[in-house]
């Protein structure tokens, strides 16, 4: 089962990861990966700006890569946008198998992805305003582990 | 008889906007022009992408743009 | 924080994450893996012994060396233990991060070491009655990855 | 004045229960004289472990257990 949704308000990762779980009877494992907003350098808040147009279509793309490339029986992928606070979860993927190394190298993938090749923009709010956010030389070099590293 | 030019992240600042609408149809050209200066520099820019309809652009000089179509400029994103 | 939980009842898993993640203020993310019963191959319930002379001790020994290892925040580790049907879960394991690939990683030891190298001895019932359950080759691979991949 | 013995997994279906006493004092020799001839064989076997009061020996004949002490016999684990 692909679960692909952008969410505009918090969410509580526990209870979409158990009602993940229960849809998938027979399955070996979940591994779930949980990101927040961390609060370090004086953040007061962080505000993602998706496009409508790509940004869903481009995550429901690599749940679908994933699904091919893993044995998997499901992906979960909940991706909040908008602005949020210190402490909220961003992004919450649960990936359900039937053995647990297929699980979580599909959450490390989708994670490294997710991170790096999102159709999103980031800015965080400091004392002084709204900063924009630059990708980082790590999430290329995250991603190149999947291109080189036997599965 | 218009398309609409959608601005990503850093490019909305520049814009002062998220969006306009511009008069169709559209070519490379015409974008460029059409735009202020700051703003075409930034679209020529290769870590800008141009997205029509929600389809990346492989090559930008290619753009044809109709009445209703969107067009984006999406600066390098920066994760989730 | 370390907290290692040996439990004789169903637990439900997004209760003890959220639980978790909360207890870790400041954390950039949280990486979970959860283990259920197979039903697979017939199997009608599994039952996990302990010896709670060593049990227990083994598994705070593990989360000590995954904290040790990894840049961890905190590290979660409950295991069911007692009779169990399909669907159930029998482990979970959390570790809380600043950064996601220690999250991710020290989940991934831990389960290779808890599947591998726990006091647990494991049977199950089939139509024909209690079958006890070898050591796995794999589980000996698992932990070779340990000693030799850098992280 | 009796030692605990303690049988994990199918040890303790072999030993037809979970723990029986037997007199104290007793050393390696004493313990595979005190069980049946299967149990014994087993307690030997390379991949039987042997823990005196929740630690492990590494040298299974050098086993000294006084009145009060805890033996167990631990067959290979099957993982969680």
């Amino acid at each position: 089962m692909r679960d692909v949704r952008i969410v505009t308000q918090p969410f509580v990762p526990g209870a979409l990861t158990d009602e993940f779980a229960k849809a998938h009877p027979g399955l070996g494992g979940v591994c779930t990966f949980v990101g927040e907003v961390r609060g370090e350098d004086g953040v007061e808040a962080l505000e993602l700006i998706q496009y409508p147009a790509m940004t869903r279509k481009g995550m429901e793309e690599l749940a679908d890569t994933a699904l091919e490339r893993f044995a998997l029986m499901g992906l979960l992928i909940v991706h909040r946008v908008g602005v949020m606070g210190p402490g909220e979860p961003i992004v919450c993927v649960s990936a359900a198998a039937h053995h647990r190394r297929a699980a979580i190298d599909a959450v490390d993938f989708t994670m490294d992805y997710l991170k790096s090749a999102s159709w999103l923009w980031k800015r965080e709010k400091r004392s002084d305003g709204w900063h924009w956010i630059e990708p980082r030389a790590q999430d290329h070099s995250d991603l190149a582990r999947w291109a080189t590293k036997k599965l | 008889m218009a398309v609409k030019l959608v601005f990503l992240g850093k490019l909305a600042d520049l814009a002062g906007s998220d969006d306009r609408a511009i008069a169709a149809p559209l070519d490379w050209a015409g974008l460029l022009s059409a735009l202020e200066p700051a703003l075409a520099q930034a679209a020529q820019d290769d870590t800008t992408k141009i997205a029509l309809n929600g389809a990346l652009l492989t090559d930008k000089a290619a753009l044809e743009a109709h009445d209703g179509d969107e067009i984006a400029l999406l600066p390098p994103v920066s994760g989730g």
